[in-house]
């Protein structure tokens, strides 16, 4: 297929599409409004549906719904309106259910603003519902690995019957780049045997549900599901790095973010410093091992996001205070520059913070 | 008095014992058995003369737990 | 001999949890014998809502999914856009419905969702033990309303059936009770004729019905009934609000 | 190959639009762009404005910062990004809304009355298409046909009517930089 | 005062009306209901205001702006009513408004059980809502000190300026015990003159508020929350130990989970081990130093937890690799026992694990 | 000489964000008039919403307290119950009140709350760029409504006054607009009355107010008023839906 | 023609030139002045017969961004 | 000193209020009490328990696991909390409702027809009360003047009228009690 120039917000609608995704529920809100939009306009002509919810948690609750009856479903919002879906996403973990779940963040907290940040990485990762359940979390760097996760977030999540969330900020929602539409590799995904389709008198009904008031049922349904977040854990990690065998320092980012240190590391480079990269692709499951592979002389990790300090937990749970752990951060929507990225390495570099 | 029209079968082990099919049984033949109690620990609805049974069906109206059956001749 | 009465397909064998004499089992019966005897058993998916039918899955013999408190008419619209084909009905109680998921009824309501809604008003939030539902009566105590509840702090009750007439897309609204075999039958007829509205395609219809809970009301199942008539009835008065018209 | 360019004024003012079809248009080249656009915090008649990075190499940063030329539609998007555009590079001035001249002197500056020619033309909406014009002229960073192509690709087949009037301004604002760069080359600095 | 036996969800009401709150917005669910239940009871009674919200969303936003109107206000819920009110906190967080709010955990995750469980620690300390924020919060784990935490919770917000959480579990809502109401430390609180309370023609309109549309502006605000975040962690990190100086094992765990652990260890050391006990009280700010000062020769720390494992991340994060982090948890309602406890040690001790 | 029209007190000296000829401007005057003449400014505590209102907190003189989106009535619920000798109000678009928002403004009629809401209808999402409220009419067009709202997939407008006024709570309700001088001399009538209802402590009150947003309807502020007056007024009837009756 | 009876005062720099002064001017003496560009960017009203204002205040009544007051002689 | 006690039956038979009871009176003995209940998932007829700690100690966990003694009221109850009981402790059942014997033989089993005491004593819903009578008079755990300061703090003044009978059905009880201690002391294992 040849390339075409897409908006990162309609970039997601265009891939959900191409990966057989007819329904899509949301609400509108700034920075990711384009994506329902775009559904508005493309799910009709292929026999979909969109629509409009009454507000996030209506919409989410469709998402069960419509996950639950054995379709692909998608629904997207940003920071303020993610956090209203939080319950919803957790009877969704709970009940098993496959969908796909953007959230282009915008900065807070509150009402915040509607620049771009990073600034929901926690809630994704750990979850800002009730219990244990994890995401898969995606956090794409352009739109082209956008388009590739979206599609292959709707393979893992009808894999493992589990809510896959697309973690990206207002950048990568309104920037344009060019992409194409690739398939991905090929998995062996599983007969959606359990959905709510009616009976049509040939088995018995089936139930979708996350209630278990034995306490004895509960904690085996959640051992169920930990279960499921080893395999996940085993065999999701997705992750990028690069000069991380002999650089002096390494940077930690994700997302756009990552893009940015990507051109302070060559202007770095140019200058003569060696400097790596690692950069997460799935959030969670957390690529832990690879920072393994850090070299032992390396002088530090700085970790770089769009917000106070979120990732430089898993990073430092990572490195096991092996080396020290730096961060550098904008928030409000202001974005790091690669100059003041730079800046920070040399500083980490020389020994000076 | 009337020849008896109807027959009533409780699945006892169902019931709660709430009453309900008493208060509206026309005939007045149903009561709690306060005698005996089910598996679920309650005295159950029982019909002494079955056979003043009208067939009406008001008690399994009325019951919550779908323990009665009703049939008529 | 012919049998006259006898337990409806439409329900599981599974014994209910519900307290003795609660009148949500009258009302699951009807509901199953209504699913049974309009033929949609089998395509039915029915939605649990939060609160003391929050086990209706296991008791409904259909496709059952169990939703968040108040979100079953979200819900039911995912599936029924998904599956229009389906028969999608919720059944939730007076604090899921009236209260927490107030936005989600009225929007399925206007929006006109071809989805069938059973609402059990009890005037009370009977599973978490007794506190005021937006339908409490005046004066009725509740363990949030330990002097029973008072117009000046929190108004009158709210009466859902008369609110949610006035929106276009609901095109089935009556109130019914099932506290005679009298209005047992027809509360059954209300809620078929409901029904049948979904299967005819022709928008949002909803059968409230006034349910007791003699657990938390304090009275025994048939004191429960009499209350019911006494008070209830007066306040939440019984009949139709509204049938599609000619060209719905 | 790296042209990042910074394009702003007012919303409105069809900012973005150019962006977009200088975006589309080194696709079809087949380069690799990136377009990044921004709005101010008001709803409307804000300012906004959008960066545009089309490079032989893959494009890092989305974010231009360090510009090499500059699209100035308003006066406070001039005191905004002037300082931002590299040394030796361009400043595009839509000068029939900004009285101000550009303080650098290490820069190229052009200075474009793009309102008055738009308004020459009959439509005063293609003053953007007239900056976009003086840009490719001066840079020669696109050729013409794919700047059309990418037209039609942002306004879509229903307003590809529109193409000759904005064709036309793109020439004007093309003109009017040859004349004055013409000047700029007598200049020495 | 004298003692006094009390459930600890009553306990809480208690307390709150003795540190001066006479306002409660709330929503029942279990296990927590006997608390609006006893302020519904208790309120009216001191001329204050009980109302029972329509959901928790609204119960949030009640606080919000009777906290925005300058008083000590409360609110309370359980696990997937938490989930709901994530919206609220952030706002509450980011306009910078005191308030205390009551987490009772149940099993998760979704509708999951009623039983109790510790299952929103990453909730609690991380935020489920959107953006950067933090809650301080509170772990009791005995009725006495529920009711201690609550009366010094309310000062706390309002030193600050920020929502404190008191996250209990199931167990400690349901219990009783006994307790006594003490006057807690006396703190310097800052004169509430941002509150909307009307103008009343002396002074320009307040305004209570979280957005800030200008990237600049908001990374601002950002960057004053973060300074008070840091006095917070510099003042209020509070945390129990025991034995760390010389026990072979050391035993995280934080409320009634910790109670638990005691019994274990007292068994354990008639048996002859050696084991220490870091009890979190503050779970943010997280008294990552006390693990400092855990001996060089102890084999391992055991977080225990009523869950799959969260406060595990910050154990891992404070001992940087340096002893192995291992893990015991029951979740879904299901309560570890003393003995499971027990085993878990002599296993870590043994080498077995 | 006498000056017949200046700006009141009762908004600041900050030029507001709203596009041209934008009439939550007008909407936002007469409120603030309406509070400068019944004295109430200095005890005034305004609730902004979500919305293109979201920075009202800039333009009305007297203290301010935004809100989450749709939750105005729920904050303000929380001022008043603290302070009920302060004047509480909340000013609130169509998507905010009538969608997101629709639980809280019915739980606030519900309970009788004794604060005043000002709702602008402009049948749009003005501030996120024109998608579709629940408001919007048949055929009217939104970026999420490409071919125009249509009723077999969404349902007819929702009609909130008519909605709220079934809510006993709801004391005054009237639907109102700005397109004349005329009628703007009666919208600011209606607020005006509203606002006493609060002051006397007599219960919940609404005025809605159809409203233009030339920007998402495409329009000049001109069309927009004809629009408004040929689309919107045959659909949702001005005029007053409920007053408080004697005994009220 | 009648006496001038008011006088219109606007405050230029807060007009948005959204023309619906001039649309509801009974006297039709409001116009847009395209020839000038106020610090916002747009072009302001302006009133060039002033004798002929009635001071009805139709103008003040539609204007959103509170840019008139009106005085009556 | 420390009791462990779990009191387990039917929601309705006032396990949870005994419990109460023995707590309030413990604290009044200026002991170190906790009183923790866990009810079934039923919302109604389930079954429901508590566990009381009664210590010189304070008390570390809440949860009762190993009881020193066990108050069962219902059948189910005696099947899940029977072989909790320590060696050496106290069981005692409602020997009304559970027809069982225990099949355990190192622990004193008190078999209690608690119902029918109530019954005769007129009022079926003491049967708890006996239950506790018999719990006291075996274990002389708390003294009698503590249990009814408890009963006052639980239910009341307002209920204090039901003192006397609930007086005396922890006297039958206790009686009970006195009756078969005799028989077990005969009883050598
Ligand atoms: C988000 C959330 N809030 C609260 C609860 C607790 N809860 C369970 S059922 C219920 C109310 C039930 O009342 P109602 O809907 O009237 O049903 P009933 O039990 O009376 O039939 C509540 C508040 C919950 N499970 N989830
Ligand atoms: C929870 C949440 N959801 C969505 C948004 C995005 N949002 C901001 S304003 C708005 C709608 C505004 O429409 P309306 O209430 O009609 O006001 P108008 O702008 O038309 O005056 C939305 C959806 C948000 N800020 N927060
Ligand atoms: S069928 Fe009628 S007469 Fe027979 S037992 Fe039932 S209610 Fe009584
Ligand atoms: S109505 Fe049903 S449950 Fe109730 S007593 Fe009669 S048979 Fe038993
Ligand atoms: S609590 Fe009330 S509503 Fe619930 S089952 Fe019992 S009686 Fe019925
Ligand atoms: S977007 Fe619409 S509602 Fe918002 S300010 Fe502009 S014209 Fe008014
Ligand atoms: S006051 Fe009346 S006559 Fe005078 S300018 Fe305004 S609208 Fe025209
Ligand atoms: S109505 Fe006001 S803003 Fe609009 S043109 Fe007239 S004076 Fe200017
Ligand atoms: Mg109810
Ligand atoms: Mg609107």
């Amino acid at each position: 297929m040849r390339k075409v120039l897409m908006k990162g917000n309609e970039a997601i609608g265009a891939a959900a599409i191409e990966a057989g995704c007819k329904y899509f529920f949301g609400y509108p809100i700034t920075p990711q409004s384009e994506l329902p939009e775009y559904m508005a306009r493309e799910l009709p002509k292929i026999g979909g549906v969109f629509l409009q919810a009454e507000s996030e948690i209506a919409a989410i609750n469709m998402v069960y719904g419509a996950a639950g009856s054995g379709v692909r479903v998608m629904t997207s919002s940003s920071s303020p309106g993610m956090a209203l879906k939080q319950e919803g996403i957790s009877y969704m973990a709970g009940a098993e259910l496959p969908c796909v779940i953007v959230n282009i963040m915008r900065g807070g907290p509150g009402l915040g603003g509607i620049q771009p940040s990073q600034t929901d990485y926690f809630q994704a990762t750990r979850g800002g519902g009730n219990g244990d359940y994890r995401l898969v979390v995606l956090a794409p760097a352009d739109v082209q690995e956008l388009v590739d996760l979206i599609i292959e977030g709707f393979d893992i999540a009808d894999q493992y019957r589990n809510p896959v969330m697309i973690l990206g900020d207002g950048m990568i929602g309104q920037m344009m780049e060019p992409v194409e539409f690739k398939e991905p590799k090929k998995r062996d995904l599983p007969e959606k045997d359990w959905a709510t389709t009616g009976t049509e008198g040939k088995r018995k009904p089936n139930i979708i549900n996350s209630l278990y008031l034995a306490p004895e049922e509960l904690e085996k349904h959640n051992i169920k599901l930990q279960a499921k977040y080893r395999e996940i854990k085993e065999k999701e990690v997705k992750v990028q790095s690069y000069n991380i065998e002999d650089g002096d320092v390494v940077i930690a980012a994700y997302g756009t973010t990552s893009r940015i240190v990507k051109t302070a590391i060559s202007q770095l480079e140019r200058e003569g410093y060696k400097v790596g990269l690692i950069r997460p692709i799935t959030l969670w499951p957390y690529p832990y091992e690879e920072f393994q592979k850090i070299n032992d002389e390396c002088k530090g990790i700085l970790t770089v996001e769009m917000n106070n300090g979120q990732m430089i937990d898993d990073v430092k749970i990572a490195v096991e205070g092996k080396y020290p752990v730096y961060f550098y951060g904008r928030t409000g929507g202001m974005v790091p520059t690669p100059d003041e990225i730079v800046k920070k390495v040399k500083e980490i570099h020389g020994g000076e913070i | 008095m009337a020849k008896a029209r109807g027959r009533v079968i409780f699945e006892e082990d169902l019931c709660k014992g709430c009453g309900l099919c008493v208060s509206v049984c026309p005939t007045k033949i149903i009561s709690l058995d306060n005698s005996t109690i089910n598996a679920k620990g309650y005295h159950p609805a029982i019909v002494i003369e079955m056979d003043k049974c009208i067939g009406c069906a008001n008690c399994a109206m009325m019951c919550p737990d779908v323990v009665i059956t009703v049939e008529r001749y | 001999m012919t049998v006259v009465f006898e337990k409806t397909k439409g329900l599981t064998d599974v014994q209910t949890h519900y307290c003795p004499g609660c009148t949500h089992g009258i009302v699951h019966r009807l509901v199953g014998e209504a699913l049974e005897e309009l033929g949609v058993l089998d395509k039915a998916i029915g939605v649990a809502p939060v609160g003391c039918a929050v086990l209706a899955y296991n008791y409904f013999n259909c496709d059952m999914h169990e939703a968040a408190h108040g979100r079953a008419p979200a819900v039911a619209t995912g599936i029924k856009r998904v599956r229009p084909e389906n028969f999608v009905f919720t059944y939730q109680g007076d604090g899921d419905l009236a209260s927490i998921g107030t936005a989600e009824i009225v929007h399925v309501a206007h929006r006109g969702e071809k989805i069938s809604t059973i609402f059990i008003n009890n005037a009370i939030y009977g599973m978490t033990g007794g506190q005021m539902a937006p339908t409490t009566l005046i004066g009725q105590k509740a363990t949030t309303a330990p002097l029973g509840r008072d117009e000046a702090h929190s108004g009158k009750p709210i009466k859902m059936s008369e609110l949610l007439a006035t929106i276009d897309g609901a095109k089935f609204v009556e109130r019914v009770t099932v506290t005679t075999p009298g209005h047992v039958r027809k509360a059954k007829k209300a809620i078929k004729e409901c029904f049948k509205l979904q299967i005819e395609g022709k928008g949002f219809g909803i059968v409230e019905v006034l349910s007791t809970c003699p657990t938390n009301w304090g009275l025994t199942p048939e004191e429960s009934l009499r209350w019911l008539e006494e008070n209830m009835i007066p306040y939440y008065p019984l009949g139709s609000f509204k049938r599609p018209k000619e060209d719905d | 190959m790296e042209e990042r360019i910074m394009i702003a004024g007012f919303g409105g003012q069809g900012v973005m639009a150019i962006g977009q079809i200088l975006t589309y248009a080194g696709m079809i080249e087949d380069k690799n762009v990136s377009w990044l656009p921004s709005y101010g915090p008001e709803m409307r008649g804000g300012t906004a404005n959008c960066g545009v990075i089309i490079s032989n190499e893959p494009v890092g940063s989305p974010v231009v910062v360090n510009s090499t030329s500059a699209i100035i539609m308003n006066k406070p998007s001039l005191d905004k990004f002037e300082k931002f555009v590299n040394k030796g590079g361009k400043l595009f001035v839509n000068s029939s809304l900004i009285e101000a001249k550009s303080e650098r002197d290490d820069i190229d500056v052009y200075y474009i009355p793009a309102n008055e020619i738009a308004n020459e033309l009959g439509n005063s909406r293609v003053a953007n298409m007239v900056m976009l014009g003086a840009y490719l002229e001066a840079t020669k960073a696109i050729g013409m046909k794919s700047i059309e192509e990418g037209f039609v690709k942002v306004f879509g087949e229903e307003r590809a009517h529109l193409l000759p009037i904005n064709k036309e301004a793109l020439k004007k604002g093309g003109e009017f930089v040859r004349e004055q760069k013409k000047f700029l080359e007598t200049k020495s600095y």
